[in-house]
């Protein structure tokens, strides 16, 4: 626990002092002490469940704490609900967004901020100062769209436009950039630094410790509750922070072995999606992946990637054109669900784990069986034989580390890193030949996602067939043998992992097209 | 001429029938857009047609029944909103429980105080709402077309009718243009957002199911003293529950439920019509299946035409704070 | 020492007992019983099928002196509980049960209904009469049948709109359903309305009574609902059958056996009181005098719509 | 309504015993007041329900042939909800079950019941599976709401019925519309003549053998929901359809043959009241019941071992109340009715009511001032 500055000098923009916190069992704040400046970027860090989430929550008044007081300006204050947060100042862009899908962005942000008991006059004012906080900010957002119509990227911009349009002098920021593409991670940034240059203070949470490095002035580490650790930012390392946040030596890279690729396992040919609204998400799409290799596909979300994984699970119709899994061809019309995806050898970690692979309200041992429930080791004649399944359920939680060991636990209850340990442990269990894997690790902490990639590089040793999504440029970098890039629901190109760069994947990624055969020297 | 007087007088009596549905729906609108379900619709009509029908009887006006019908329904209302927003119970089984609870509780007061088998005595004219004749109706009458559509089909309805057709755009109004119905109709999307916007989902919610008592008050309060003359037991006879299909048809949205309370009117009124009709190469047309014909229509409608209804998606869902 | 307590009962149908129909008839019957007599009386009212056997065999077995049944739906009941206790004395209202100790009342109520029709059709102005029923079963059709064969006997040309209420139990107590029915029959040109429709008729009867035009009550007599709005009652005496059972079983007179009360026993007929004095014209007295001598007779013959199995005449 | 402890820890006991024993206490503390109030005396009558229910043996029986019923519907409505449906329809699935069961009594005259019983289970479950089914459909492929589905065929089935009864069915000659009665050689026996074949006197009701298909429904619905494959993946689509997908389990199909089942159920109630009672088809036999198993199974949080002793908590409040009215002169069956309303309100939709104060008993931790997680 190093020094905050001891003297007062520096009057603080905000102070959270000895708050604790209890959600029934679990501890989520303990004692947490956290003071930061006008004018400052502060950031905070830490494992999945520290309890960040939690204690910015308590600072916008969400939640109220067990303990402690908060000091705003140096004033105590009493924050006991949101508008008594809005009230002080204080802005929050919550980890799991809090918008209204139906409404449109400028309905969104009049919500609470209406201005007059009719909406008419106070519609034109709101248009007119969110247009000049756009101008100001360079935040670009389509005021008249409806939130659900937005790629999450742009529904983030709205969150982040909704706390400045409410006055935010203190302005929260819980994991920003989990969906962002990286220029819109800059541009992000250079708000940030307008911000703090017009003498506002800003909090920002991340898993990504290289954002931590590029633009925070000082930055806190939460570990099991508590503040374990505040460090001036141009003073410190990613490797400090991140065996500050474990608590123990950490190792950040994943070794790997040049990959030896055999047959063709997976292909596609012109395959064509067209969504229930009549868009088409998925364009000629054509891919190869080979025994024993990783192929990524870089790309901001929302190009679709999910189609293509949804496609080749056999969780989605397709138009036109032909998937062959293991030398068997699969048309428009051939009957292939993820029910016969799975007995041809194929496995699939989806991107959103929630909201597919597992079933939140069903004890982990029930989820563990999702898209195996049929298998015939699981039954007993009519019967699902619980015995086995739950044998099965800790032997999976074993060797992947899932913590807490207790197949009984609700899947809700477990952190999203162990959810998605439990997701990956079941698909790789059965010795898929081959596996799809969207998001391995978003959201997931430094430490679990050395842990999955260790798995995936395993298994691809072993002669697997990987397909990689990731959003996650670095995680397509120090995994893929070969990077394909999506945009628009086109594979804009494809590069083999020496020649693939962060700089030029990232304008593939814009939808700059470059023939795969100019070779063009990263600057 | 004649076909045009059956005509008139078939969509004359598809509004009065229509009335009562659209309260009851545009009841449900509120509550269901603000997140929680009402399956109560029918129970609160039950207490507000008795209350009014007996504040009616006991001091001949039919506006102190109303204003008794309204008092009742709310208090049903505010108890649907204890169970459901402070309690977090479960809203159908709460909806169910009150519905339950007004069938009983209206016969067993109705015997208590009028021993007549829990019916109110039979209201005076004076102690209903009469039908009310629009200026000028009487003298346009012999205009053709316009004169008796007119005369016929707008005016010479009870004061109740013109207020029921009156709330739809008003609740147009209150949904889309104000910043109640902004509110409103954001807690029954997301609550979270609501509440993080700093606006108390609890207060929001209960407003909307207070506005919901106060139109199924209405709703209850035409039932007896204005197109009855008196309480009978179970009088509602599950208008509740098609009020609440009519929502749903509706998509949750004022406008288009105006048309499926219409619709269900309409086919209503057209039985009563259709009895005893014969019909070419199919001979008389069996009374059931005409009597089906609303519930067989909207099957179809619902099945070809009208598509997915998605409910607001905080519906039916406590609010509490979790991840 | 005075002898053991008469202990009559009576077990209504769903309707309730203040149904303003027949239910009600036996109410009053027993009620006016116990006001000459004295003596109280047991009664219960069905809500789901299985009660009626368990209030029956219940009052049978704490030994009541009789117990009458009312309405058709309880015929199954009363065979079986009768036939469990032979000793106990079951009248039967509206349904017909072969058994010793079994009293089964039915009406004529196609010949009280003849009789409203031929009132309806001739104090109808405009030569179109209407028909409101309840739920859609014989006994209903029965009511119809009499009336159409009372407004053809009298005026042939009058037409006839025929509605029912409806398909389930619901359609005997929905008084809103019956004043649109109402309306539309008089938007369809009928200006009398004969309602048999148990609580829903009072829809009818309110919709005649707000338009001016005109009703007919059934069962009991209801001609001082609406004073100078209700043309007659179709009155089915069945307070005579309760105060009957009772009061034979009594004195010791009670017999079993299979009773059917027409014209002839005053068992029907038309209510004739001081609230329709102004309505009935001297002719029209006339007339309904005449086809009931007729139908005493025996000279003109009432169809019934069960016996010809439909309506034919 | 998740079973079992939620994340405030309570032993299951308090939230599994303690509790709808406290709120059922509360609601008949709530009718007594009630009783008090219309002038009679609140112990007595009561006193009176309690021991019409389970003072005798004709009321047990009673009490147990209405939870029979009622274990029927309830069933049907856990069964949907598991599969994320909400059936309104029990009532019309018990309605057209029921013609099923009266068709094939009728059709089997002569048989021995052992040898009708399968085939009226049967026409009973296919009627009301059918009948289920077509609502699901539309569910499933058009996007209807089973709400208003269900409700409609609701109707659409009381219109058939009475079509059915009226024009088809009846019995020429006979006023009421209901079909010839069955052949006594087809009844189901009564429990109190089974009772009599072993030498125990019973009291006569109309508990007949099916009580015992209830049980067996019960151990069949709970085996079938949480021991197979099926169940699994019905399950699984109730609570996420498109996890549900993303396994390999077809939505739709699942989602029809989900109503089919509960339909079935909802159908079995015609065998207890017809094939067991009634002995002939009638109208409106379910009376209903279709629509008190709603609240049967949502008090026993859809569960067979929960719905148990909520159908046989309803069926004391059907036959209890019926005691009442029969001792107490003044108070009228719509009391009973009230009663049964309150139960529901405080057992059913106010059943957090205490719970915080509960938690709060429970919580011996040294910590002061443990306030609620998220007021
Ligand atoms: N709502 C809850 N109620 C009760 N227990 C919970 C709840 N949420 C989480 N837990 C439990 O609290 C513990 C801590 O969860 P947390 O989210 O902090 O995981 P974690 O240790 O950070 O794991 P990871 O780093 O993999 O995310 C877990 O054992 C989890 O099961
Ligand atoms: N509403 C709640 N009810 C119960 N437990 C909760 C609740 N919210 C959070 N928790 C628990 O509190 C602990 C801290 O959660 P919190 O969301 O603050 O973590 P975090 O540091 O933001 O993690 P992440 O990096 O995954 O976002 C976790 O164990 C979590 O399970
Ligand atoms: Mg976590
Ligand atoms: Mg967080």
């Amino acid at each position: 626990m190093s020094a905050a500055p001891s003297n007062v000098s520096p009057s603080w923009a905000v102070e959270l002092v000895g708050i604790d916190k209890r959600f029934g069992p679990v501890h989520a704040n303990r004692n947490v002490t956290l003071r930061f400046a006008p004018a400052s970027i502060h950031g905070l860090v830490g494992e999945n469940g520290a309890g960040k989430s939690t204690l910015m929550s308590i600072l916008y008044g969400f939640y109220e704490a067990d303990e402690g007081t908060i000091l705003v300006r140096g004033q105590p204050v009493d924050i006991r609900t949101p508008q008594d947060a809005i009230r002080l100042g204080i802005g929050m862009v919550h980890q799991h967004f809090m918008l209204v899908e139906t409404f449109t962005v400028l309905e969104n942000l009049l919500l609470g901020h209406e201005g007059g008991p009719v909406l008419g006059p106070a519609m034109a004012r709101a248009r007119a100062e969110v247009q000049a906080l756009e101008d100001q900010f360079g935040l670009e957002v389509p005021l008249d769209a409806i939130v659900s119509d937005l790629p999450v990227g742009v529904q983030q911009r709205v969150e982040i436009l909704k706390a400045l349009y409410r006055g935010a002098e203190v302005l929260i920021l819980d994991e920003p950039t989990a969906v962002l593409s990286p220029p819109e991670v800059e541009q992000l940034f250079r708000i940030l630094e307008r911000l703090r240059q017009q003498g506002r203070s800003v909090l920002l949470i991340t898993h990504k410790l290289k954002e931590i490095m590029a633009v925070t002035d000082r930055v806190s580490v939460l570990r099991r509750g508590e503040v374990v650790a505040e460090f001036t930012t141009a003073e410190t390392d990613r490797q400090a922070l991140a065996d500050a946040m474990v608590g123990r030596k950490t190792s950040l890279f994943v070794e790997k072995a040049p990959a030896v690729p055999g047959d063709v396992l997976l292909s596609a040919r012109q395959v064509n999606v067209v969504d229930g609204r009549g868009v088409a998400t998925l364009k000629d799409a054509s891919l190869t992946v080979r025994a024993g290799e990783i192929v990524g596909v870089a790309g901001v979300a929302g190009n679709g990637q999910s189609e293509l994984l949804e496609v080749l699970s056999g969780m989605r119709r397709f138009e036109s054109g032909t998937v062959t899994l293991k030398g068997e061809e699969i048309g428009p019309h051939t009957a292939y669900d993820a029910a016969g995806a799975r007995r041809r050898g194929l496995a699939h970690v989806p991107e959103d784990r929630l909201k597919l692979a597992v079933i939140k309200e069903f004890p982990a041992h029930e989820s563990a069986i999702l898209g195996y429930h049929e298998d015939k080791d699981l039954s007993r004649g009519l019967r699902l034989d619980w015995k086995r399944v739950a044998l099965k359920t800790i032997s999976l939680m074993e060797r992947f580390d899932v913590r807490p060991l207790n197949p009984n636990l609700r899947t809700s209850l477990f952190s999203g890193g162990n959810q998605q340990k439990l997701v990956m442990a079941r698909e790789m269990d059965r010795e898929p030949d081959i596996l799809l894997v969207g998001q391995p690790t978003r959201g997931v902490d430094i430490g679990a996602i050395a842990f999955i990639h260790r798995q995936l590089v395993s298994l691809r040793d072993r002669g697997k067939a990987i397909l990689l999504v990731s959003a996650e440029l670095d995680e397509i970098l120090a995994l893929s043998d070969r990077v394909l890039v999506m945009c628009d629901g086109e594979i804009v190109g494809e590069l083999p992992a020496a020649e693939a760069t962060e700089s030029r994947i990232g304008t593939m990624m814009a939808g700059i097209k470059e023939a795969p055969a100019a070779e063009r020297v990263a600057p | 001429m004649d076909f045009l007087l059956s005509l008139l007088s078939l969509l004359d009596s598809t509004l009065r029938l229509a009335t009562p549905l659209l309260l009851a729906a545009l009841a449900g609108f509120y509550s269901e857009r603000a997140g929680v379900v009402d399956i109560g619709l029918e129970g609160k009509m039950l207490v507000a047609a008795f209350a009014a029908a007996a504040a009616a009887a006991m001091t001949g006006s039919a506006w102190a029944g109303l204003g008794a019908g309204i008092l009742a329904s709310l208090l049903l209302a505010l108890l649907h909103g204890f169970a459901c927003i402070t309690h977090r119970g479960n809203q159908v089984v709460s909806g169910v429980a009150l519905n339950i609870v007004a069938l009983g509780l209206t016969a067993v007061l109705g015997n208590a105080w009028f021993q007549m088998g829990g019916r109110t005595p039979n209201l005076p004219a004076g102690a209903r709402f009469g039908e009310i004749t629009l200026p000028l109706a009487e003298g346009l009458r012999g205009v053709p077309l316009l004169g008796p559509l007119y005369y016929e089909l707008v005016s010479g309805h009870n004061i109740l009718v013109y207020l029921a057709l009156a709330a739809v755009p008003l609740t147009f109004w209150v949904a889309y243009r104000t910043r109640f119905g902004l509110r409103l109709r954001a807690v029954g999307e997301n609550p979270a957002a609501v509440d993080t916007a700093g606006i108390s989902v609890t207060a929001l919610r209960y407003q909307a199911v207070l506005i919901a008592g106060l139109l199924c008050g209405i709703a209850g309060a035409y039932l007896s003293t204005a197109q009855g003359a008196g309480f009978q037991t179970n009088m509602t006879a599950g208008k509740g529950f098609l009020a609440l299909a009519a929502l749903i048809l509706g998509k949750w949205k004022p406008v288009p439920t105006l048309f499926a309370c219409l619709l269900f009117a309409f086919a209503d009124a057209l039985q009563t019509r259709l009895q005893g009709v014969r019909l070419p190469g199919i001979g008389e047309v069996p009374v059931q299946l005409i009597e089906a014909l609303p519930y067989l229509l909207t099957v179809l409608l619902l099945a070809g035409f009208v598509g997915k209804a998605i409910p607001p998606k905080a519906s039916g869902r406590p609010y509490v704070k979790d991840r | 020492a005075p002898a053991l307590a008469f202990e009559p009962a009576i077990v209504f149908d769903m309707g309730g007992r203040f149904d303003k129909s027949f239910n009600e008839g036996a109410n009053n019957g027993a009620e006016r019983f116990k006001a000459d007599t004295g003596v109280n009386f047991r009664w219960f009212e069905v809500t789901n099928e299985a009660q009626r056997e368990q209030f029956l065999r219940r009052l049978a077995s704490r030994k009541a002196d009789v117990i009458v049944s009312v309405g058709f739906s309880m015929a199954p009941s009363v065979e079986k509980v009768a036939k469990e206790f032979p000793n106990v004395r079951f009248t039967l209202i509206d349904g017909h049960v072969d058994l010793p100790n079994v009293q089964s009342v039915e009406f004529a109520e196609h010949e009280g209904s003849y009789l409203v029709g031929v009132l309806a059709a001739l104090a109808s102005k405009t030569g179109t009469v209407g028909f409101v029923g309840g739920m859609d079963i014989p006994l209903i059709r029965r009511f119809a049948c009499g009336y159409e064969q009372g407004v053809k006997a009298t005026k042939p040309a009058t037409a006839i709109l025929a509605n029912m209420a409806g398909s389930t139990p619901a359609a005997w107590a929905d008084p809103t359903r019956g004043s649109e029915l109402a309306k539309s029959q008089f938007d369809r040109g009928a200006d009398v309305i004969f309602a048999a429709a148990g609580q829903t008729g009072m829809g009818v009867l309110q919709a005649a009574a707000d338009a001016g035009k005109l009703s007919i009550g059934v069962d009991s007599n209801q001609n001082y609902l609406f004073p100078g709005k209700v043309l007659t009652s179709m009155v089915k005496r069945v307070d005579v059958a309760a105060y009957e059972a009772f009061k034979t079983a009594r004195d010791g007179t009670w017999k079993a056996g299979h009773q059917r009360l027409g014209l002839k026993e005053d068992g029907v007929g038309w209510a004739d009181d001081a609230h329709n004095k102004a309505l009935i014209t001297p002719e029209m007295r006339a007339a309904v005098d005449k086809a009931t001598a007729e139908i005493k007779a025996g000279t003109r013959i009432v169809a019934n719509y069960d016996d010809a199995k439909g309506c034919k005449y | 309504m998740s079973a079992g402890g939620g994340p405030d820890n309570l032993p299951w006991w308090a939230t599994g015993l303690l509790l709808p024993v406290v709120n059922v206490a509360l609601a008949l503390l709530v009718s007594a007041l009630v009783i008090l109030a219309i002038g009679e005396d609140p112990v007595g009558a009561l006193g009176s329900m309690l021991r019409g229910a389970f003072g005798t043996g004709e009321g047990i029986g009673y009490t147990f042939y209405y939870a029979t019923s009622l274990t029927f519907t309830a069933l049907a409505v856990a069964m949907a909800f598991h599969g994320g449906l909400f059936n309104i329809g029990g009532e019309g699935q018990a309605y057209i079950g029921g013609l099923g069961v009266g068709l094939v009594c009728l059709s089997l005259g002569g048989w021995p019941w052992w040898m009708v019983l399968p085939l009226s289970v049967m026409g009973g479950a296919v009627f009301g599976g059918v009948w289920a089914a077509i609502p699901g459909w539309l569910q499933a492929y058009r996007g209807s709401h089973i709400v208003i589905t269900t409700i409609m065929f609701n109707f659409i089935a009381s219109s058939l019925m009475v079509y059915l009864l009226v024009n088809v069915l009846i019995k020429p000659g006979q006023m009421s519309p209901e079909s010839e009665a069955f052949d006594p050689s087809t009844f189901l026996p009564m429990m109190a003549d089974m009772a009599a074949s072993v030498g125990i006197a019973m009291e006569s009701s109309p508990l007949n053998f099916s009580v015992f298909l209830a049980l067996a429904a019960c151990v069949g619905v709970w085996f079938f929901i949480w021991h197979t494959r099926w169940g699994y993946a019905l399950r699984a689509t109730g609570a996420n359809e498109n996890a549900a997908l993303y396994a390999g389990i077809d939505p739709r199909k699942v989602i029809v043959v989900t109503m089919a089942l509960s339909g079935a159920l909802a159908g079995l109630l015609g065998v207890n009241e017809l094939h067991g009672v009634q002995h002939r088809l009638m109208l409106n036999f379910p009376a209903g019941l279709g629509f008190t198993g709603i609240a049967v199974a949502l008090m026993g949080r859809n569960h067979p071992a929960g719905i148990i002793p909520a159908a046989i908590l309803f069926g004391a409040l059907y036959q209890g109340g019926t005691e009442l009215i029969f001792d107490y002169p003044t108070i009228s069956r719509e009391l009973v009715v009230v009663i049964q309303g309150v139960v529901i309100l405080f057992a059913g939709a106010l059943e957090h009511m205490f719970r915080p104060a509960l938690v709060r008993l429970f919580a011996r931790r040294p910590s002061v001032a443990a306030k609620p997680a998220g007021a």
